[in-house]
């Protein structure tokens, strides 16, 4: 029993990572169909430039605010500098530009910063905490809360706020809802701020316990990707399930059948899934016109 | 045996009946229009018939074999055809090839020949290209052959289309909307064009919002308003139902989107 | 390559070919893996070959003649890694090649260099690398196999006889948990519970709590470099498993340390090298000038901490120096006769002593068993 | 200008670039160059004939190439295959695999199609990586010489090994072009362009869109595959980055910033990124900032592709 309930502590912490990068993807995918393949270096900058921040003697909150802001900045950089002129490309064209700007990413991280393994201390210590003969770290409860409280806080401003309601529109039809007056590219960017400033996020929080270096991106990418779809793009209920998901898949194989071939297990579930609901778990049925 | 007949056909989005219980029959060489109001559910009927919508309700029998929900590839085997409201061109193609894939039934062959470049590829592929290129020379396109389709006008595109469909022979053609957009000029070249095919033996089925041309040509026609079918009958005797007038004056004429 | 930054565009369009022009004697080629997932292996490798060049040309070179180094980052990629060492010996002529971060960039270049009977020192951990003996083919590093032995030789030592192994899935925790399980019968230890995780996992506690519910199981083995092993030992500390738990010499740095947090690694072992405790070296130990030289060197040059890597290069290239120095000539095949006589070598990781039939030269004296103390390493007596 | 010529020009030039050019290689190391821009050439026209003629995407390709290069490591030391039908083995291996795994995958769309080739490549290097009693894991394994070179030494042909793997892989560039040119023109190509210009609009005449696209997923793979066992073969050593995610992805943008819509195009793109590193070790520290950069710009600057950009440039200003 407490086997279980670690394997589902160790879920739930990778998890929470995999999907507050899944919800970042969402949030620009429904801004405008893009999938952006550099979500998961939001993710690494945030780290990164926390770690560098507090190493240059930032009290860490301030230093994480900058990381977070600045991730945001550079966000709306890409879709001004990379998307926007790609309007329309076709998808192979989009998932290149998106690869192209992780890429680019990577490569100015390690020269503004450098090729180490680096970490900063955990908020709340390192003394774990034990229930029902299990333990998780208090970090991870950061974590698991802090993709909580985003998906809560999205929720809430995508039914509740005229402008979450606003990006909504956008995403369903640009042409009707420049006519009725929504400021498209306004949506657009902060869209943008939003997607890189909770992946920046993502990476403030997780650094404690997963650490950070220039090239972890990808791999967050990869998962969060793999979350964002399993759960149907677009949706940021499935992005969160999704993300979740994926990470109690790994600890569950982990734990009980291999953990050689705990990712196996994942992308196995979601060839599955989409083999049997192509559009994800909770992803809507599309019809097509003609 | 009927060409093609539709059965209480019916299909609802999201709890909301776009089309409910049509029925109606085609035989061969006649020219049947489905009219109504804008959102009437026209273009849907069709899409149900041919394939790309699986019906919620009702059957399409298409010559004594229910067809009912069939891929669309696999009704074209059948001798379904049909072009689209909004046009379905390859534009990555060029205007020949655009016509040579309506002879695609003919024309397919082992795959492994056609990579290979086999003599029996090459065979195929000859008889296809004369066949499109008079198929152009007939909706007057042949000059066109080797411009990319994307640079058309758009009255150029809809014969194309048009073309594509005809090239397999088909027995029964659906056309949704085959006159918009274009000048008068082009409408009279494709009013003569369908009644040319029907002639010919191929059954029509057309959705148009130019009723001088569907009252001119069609034998039979089937009027849908709110998804249903309100009247059916020759030209004459719908023009005269009061219940079609009624659904015409209750509603303001576009002439572009249909639901 | 640094050295040529200052290079206009123009000439680096066309440098296709005119790499490392200068008016050097002695070209040495190196390919290593300074970027790609051994990034952390490869940059302080790069790291070190370009600091003793520098430092080496600044004191005369060997022999009177000037080094010159042409530098390649093969990413990782075994594929990049053969076209880079075609590149060195084809087009560049270098005369000797030091690199082959990973195992398989390793091989990779090793092939090319037999071919062309170029002198190869490789940078990499598996003993198949040396093992059959081939003619050009050096290496630097103990191999993994070693390291195994010297961590089950301080186990049975402990009286440990059942353990728990928890490997990375990267080529080097691979390679070392299929030596350790090779050689584990030698010492009358049993593994109990063989896990992995991947180089890029957060969290390792379902591995390990299958391990500690494993019954019987004593000690914890942990073979991995990067970040995987300090989340292991954050992990196994947040379990509160109080079993010894050893890592490898993947994690020989004191990086390592600072990533675990100085309480999780407190009383973690490993066989490292003398480069971690240069300070505790005996005066008269053999290898403490070497250590605190390169040691004070790098760090100063680069703020950040030396490591076992950087080491690997380190000894290469002082193998190499030495051998062109004692043949007096940097022809290929002098200089991979002299490397074959190599004795008494002090290098980083341990002292040298070549033959026909060992081109590695170490044993495993030349490993050195640390321990986490007070949040730093101590040698185990 | 007529079609047939279009594709006989296209191999012609190919064929005077591989023939011509050494003439002009300042060292041997050259050929090595040359023969990873054609055996990359080869994997990605696979690509052309599956993104630019059919319009499906797939991030997984690499494992195709991988077990075309595993086929050629352990069928001849397993099964005692000669090292050449090891070749044919892994391209019958990965063309079944593709059938199998391509039926139920390519009903999926855009991304949801990209996520699971992806996941099927991941699949295929994770066994790779993982089972190293018989691959040897992420070390790599040996792969046996082919043995034409001596052959031919024989007939009296002495190449050096770099010149024996340059023409070798510039033929079967040829071979492969050549293939993938007589597709383009012949019906079942027509039927797999016509499905990436409209879905809907190929159904209505006929084309069975599920069947077509599987025969472009297969042809596909077969090529990753073939090229994959090349350079196996002229390495003599593989490791499992043949099959992982960042190759897949490399065949794709070789295929698209090259012009995936024409074989020259995106083998063009296979040159550029093949040869890109090699220029760039220079600034070996840019490299990353500057691949990543080539990737935006041409994309968004020049969509059709680097190649079929510039000639319509060339041709405008022909004009």
């Amino acid at each position: 029993m407490s086997e279980l309930l670690q394997f589902l502590f160790s879920g739930l912490t990778v998890g929470a990572v995999y999907a507050l990068v899944a919800l970042g993807f969402t949030i620009i995918y429904n801004a405008s169909d893009v999938v952006n393949f550099a979500q998961g270096e939001f993710v690494m900058l945030g780290g990164m430039i926390t770690w560098f921040a507090h190493a240059a003697g930032l009290p860490l909150p301030l230093a994480a605010l900058i990381a977070i802001v600045a991730t945001a900045a550079l966000g709306v950089a890409i879709n001004k500098l990379a998307i926007e002129p790609a309007r329309g490309a076709p998808v192979v064209s989009l998932i290149i530009i998106t690869i192209g700007a992780s890429v680019f990413l990577q490569g100015a991280a390690q020269l503004v910063f450098d090729k180490q393994i680096h970490s900063f201390p955990a908020f709340s210590g390192d003394t774990p905490l034990r229930i029902g003969g299990a333990t998780i770290q208090p970090q991870s409860l950061w974590v698991i809360g802090g993709a909580l409280v985003v998906f809560a806080g999205l929720w809430l401003f995508f039914t509740r706020t005229l402008l979450g309601r606003a990006v909504l529109a956008t995403s369903n039809n640009r042409l009707a809802a420049q006519l009725v007056g929504i400021n498209t590219n306004f949506v657009m960017t902060l869209s943008f701020a939003l997607s890189a400033g909770i992946g920046a996020l993502a990476g403030v929080l997780a650094t404690p316990i997963t650490l950070t270096a220039y090239n972890v991106g990808i791999g967050f990418a990869l998962k969060g990707f793999a979350g964002a779809m399993l759960g149907g793009m677009g949706n940021p209920k499935g992005a969160l399930a999704g993300g979740f998901l994926i990470g109690l898949i790994e600890a569950l194989t982990a734990g009980y059948l291999s953990s050689t071939y705990k990712e196996a297990a994942a992308f196995v579930v979601i060839l599955l899934v989409l083999f049997f609901m192509p559009q994800g778990l909770f992803g809507r049925k599309s019809t097509e016109r003609v | 045996m009927t060409l093609l007949s539709v059965e209480g056909l019916g299909i609802s989005f999201g709890g909301i009946k776009a089309v409910h219980d049509v029925s109606f029959k085609v035989e061969p060489g006649e020219i049947v229009s489905v009219i109504g109001p804008n959102g009437a559910g026209k273009t849907t009927l069709f899409n149900m018939i041919s394939g790309v919508y699986r019906p919620g309700l009702g059957r399409v029998v298409l010559e004594g074999e229910d067809v009912t929900g069939m891929a669309p590839f696999r009704l074209a085997q059948r001798g379904m055809s049909r072009t689209f409201q909004n046009l379905q061109i390859f534009q990555n193609m060029t205007v020949l090839e655009n016509a040579i894939s309506g002879f695609h039934l003919q024309e397919k062959g082992p795959v492994l020949a056609d990579l290979l470049h086999l003599p029996s590829s090459r065979r195929r592929a000859r008889a296809a290209d004369a066949g499109a290129r008079a198929l152009l020379a007939r909706v007057g396109l042949e000059r066109a052959a080797d411009r990319e389709a994307g640079n058309l006008s758009y009255g150029s595109l809809k014969r194309l289309e048009i073309a594509r469909a005809l090239a397999m022979k088909p027995k029964v053609l659906l056309l949704d909307e085959p006159a918009a957009g274009c000048n008068a000029v082009e409408t009279e070249e494709i009013d003569h064009l369908i009644a040319e095919v029907a002639a010919s033996g191929t059954a029509i089925l057309l959705v148009e919002h130019d009723m001088k041309m569907v009252m001119r040509i069609s034998s039979h026609i089937v009027v849908l308003d709110h998804g249903e079918k309100i009247a059916e009958g020759s030209p004459a005797e719908v023009s005269r139902n009061p219940a079609v007038i009624a659904a015409y004056l209750g509603t303001e004429e576009g002439a572009d989107a249909d639901g | 390559m640094k050295k040529t930054l200052t290079t206009t565009v123009p000439a680096a369009l066309i440098a296709l070919g005119l790499a490392g022009a200068a008016s050097a004697e002695i070209k040495i080629g190196a390919s290593v893996s300074a970027t790609g997932p051994a990034a952390f292996l490869g940059d302080p490798e790069a790291k070190t070959l370009e600091m003793l060049v520098e430092e080496t040309n600044a004191k005369g070179g060997i022999n009177g003649e000037q080094i010159a180094l042409v530098l390649y980052d093969d990413g990782g990629d075994a594929n990049k890694a053969r076209t880079f060492a075609t590149r060195l010996i084809e087009d560049d002529e270098v005369q000797a090649i030091i690199g082959g971060t990973t195992t398989g960039t390793s091989m990779s270049i090793l092939s090319v260099a037999e071919d062309a009977e170029i002198p190869f020192i490789s940078l990499a951990g598996a003993i198949d690398i040396i093992q059959p003996v081939k003619p050009f083919t050096f290496k630097t590093p103990h191999t993994d196999r070693m390291a195994c032995q010297k961590i089950f030789e301080d186990m049975q030592k402990s009286g440990i006889q059942k353990i728990g192994m928890i490997s990375g899935t990267d080529g080097f925790g691979a390679s070392m948990q299929a030596q350790c399980k090779d050689v584990v019968g030698e010492y009358g230890i049993e593994i109990a519970a063989d896990e992995t995780y991947d180089p890029k996992d957060a969290d390792m506690t379902a591995q390990l709590t299958k391990i500690r519910n494993t019954a019987g199981v004593q000690a914890v083995l942990n073979p991995g470099f990067g970040q995987g092993p300090s989340i292991v030992t954050r992990n196994y500390r947040q379990l509160g498993i109080e079993l010894p738990l050893y890592q490898s010499h993947g994690v020989a740095s004191d990086g390592f340390i600072e990533l675990a947090g100085k309480a999780a690694a407190e009383g973690v072992r490993l066989p490292g090298t003398a480069l971690l405790v240069a300070d505790l070296l005996a005066e008269d130990d053999p290898q403490k000038p070497v250590v605190t030289a390169y040691k004070a060197a790098f760090e100063g040059k680069f703020k950040e901490p030396v490591g076992t890597f950087g080491g690997y290069a380190h000894d290469g290239f002082a193998l190499l120096v030495d051998a062109v120095t004692r043949a007096g000539s940097a022809e290929p095949a002098a200089i991979r006769d002299a490397l074959e006589q190599t004795s008494g070598l002090a290098g980083t990781t341990g002292i040298y002593t070549m033959s026909p039939e060992d081109h590695l030269g170490l044993d495993l004296s030349a490993f050195r068993m640390l321990e986490v103390k007070d949040g730093s390493w101590s040698i185990v007596e | 200008m007529p079609r047939l010529t279009a594709k006989s020009a296209t191999l012609l030039v190919l064929a005077a670039l591989i023939a011509v050019t050494p003439f002009f290689f300042p060292s041997g190391y050259y050929y090595r160059v040359g023969a990873l821009i054609f055996v990359n050439g080869l994997a990605v026209t696979g690509i052309v004939i599956l993104t630019g003629y059919a319009g499906q995407i797939s991030l997984g390709h690499a494992g195709f190439a991988g077990i075309g290069g595993y086929a050629c490591a352990l069928a001849p030391t397993h099964l005692g295959l000669h090292p050449s039908l090891a070749v044919v083995l892994g391209a019958a291996i990965s063309g079944v695999l593709a059938y199998l795994v391509g039926r139920p995958i390519l009903r999926l769309k855009g991304y949801y199609l990209a996520v699971a080739t992806l996941g099927f490549g991941i699949l295929v290097s994770m066994v790779l990586n993982n089972e190293r009693q018989l691959t040897g894991g992420p070390d790599g394994i040996a792969v046996p010489e082919l043995g034409l070179r001596g052959l031919l030494k024989d007939w009296g042909l002495d190449l050096t090994n770099g010149q024996f793997w340059y023409f070798f892989c510039g033929i079967a560039l040829l071979i492969g072009a050549w293939i993938a040119l007589n597709l383009h023109q012949s019906p079942s190509g027509r039927a797999l362009r016509a499905l990436h210009g409209s879905e809907i609009a190929a159904g209505t005449v006929g084309i069975d869109v599920a069947r077509v696209k599987l025969q472009a997923f297969v042809i596909s793979a077969v090529y990753a595959s073939v090229a994959g066992s090349l350079v196996a073969l002229q390495n003599k050593f593989i490791t499992p980055d043949v099959a992982g995610f960042m190759h897949s992805i490399e065949m794709v943008t070789m295929a698209v910033l090259g012009g995936a819509g024409s074989v020259l195009g995106a083998i063009f793109g296979a040159g550029i990124l093949t040869l890109l590193p090699q220029a760039l070790t220079v600034f070996a520290e840019y490299e990353q900032l500057v691949l990543g950069l080539v990737m935006m710009l041409v994309m968004i600057f020049l969509r059709e592709g680097l190649l079929p950009s510039v000639l319509r440039k060339l041709r405008g200003r022909g004009e």
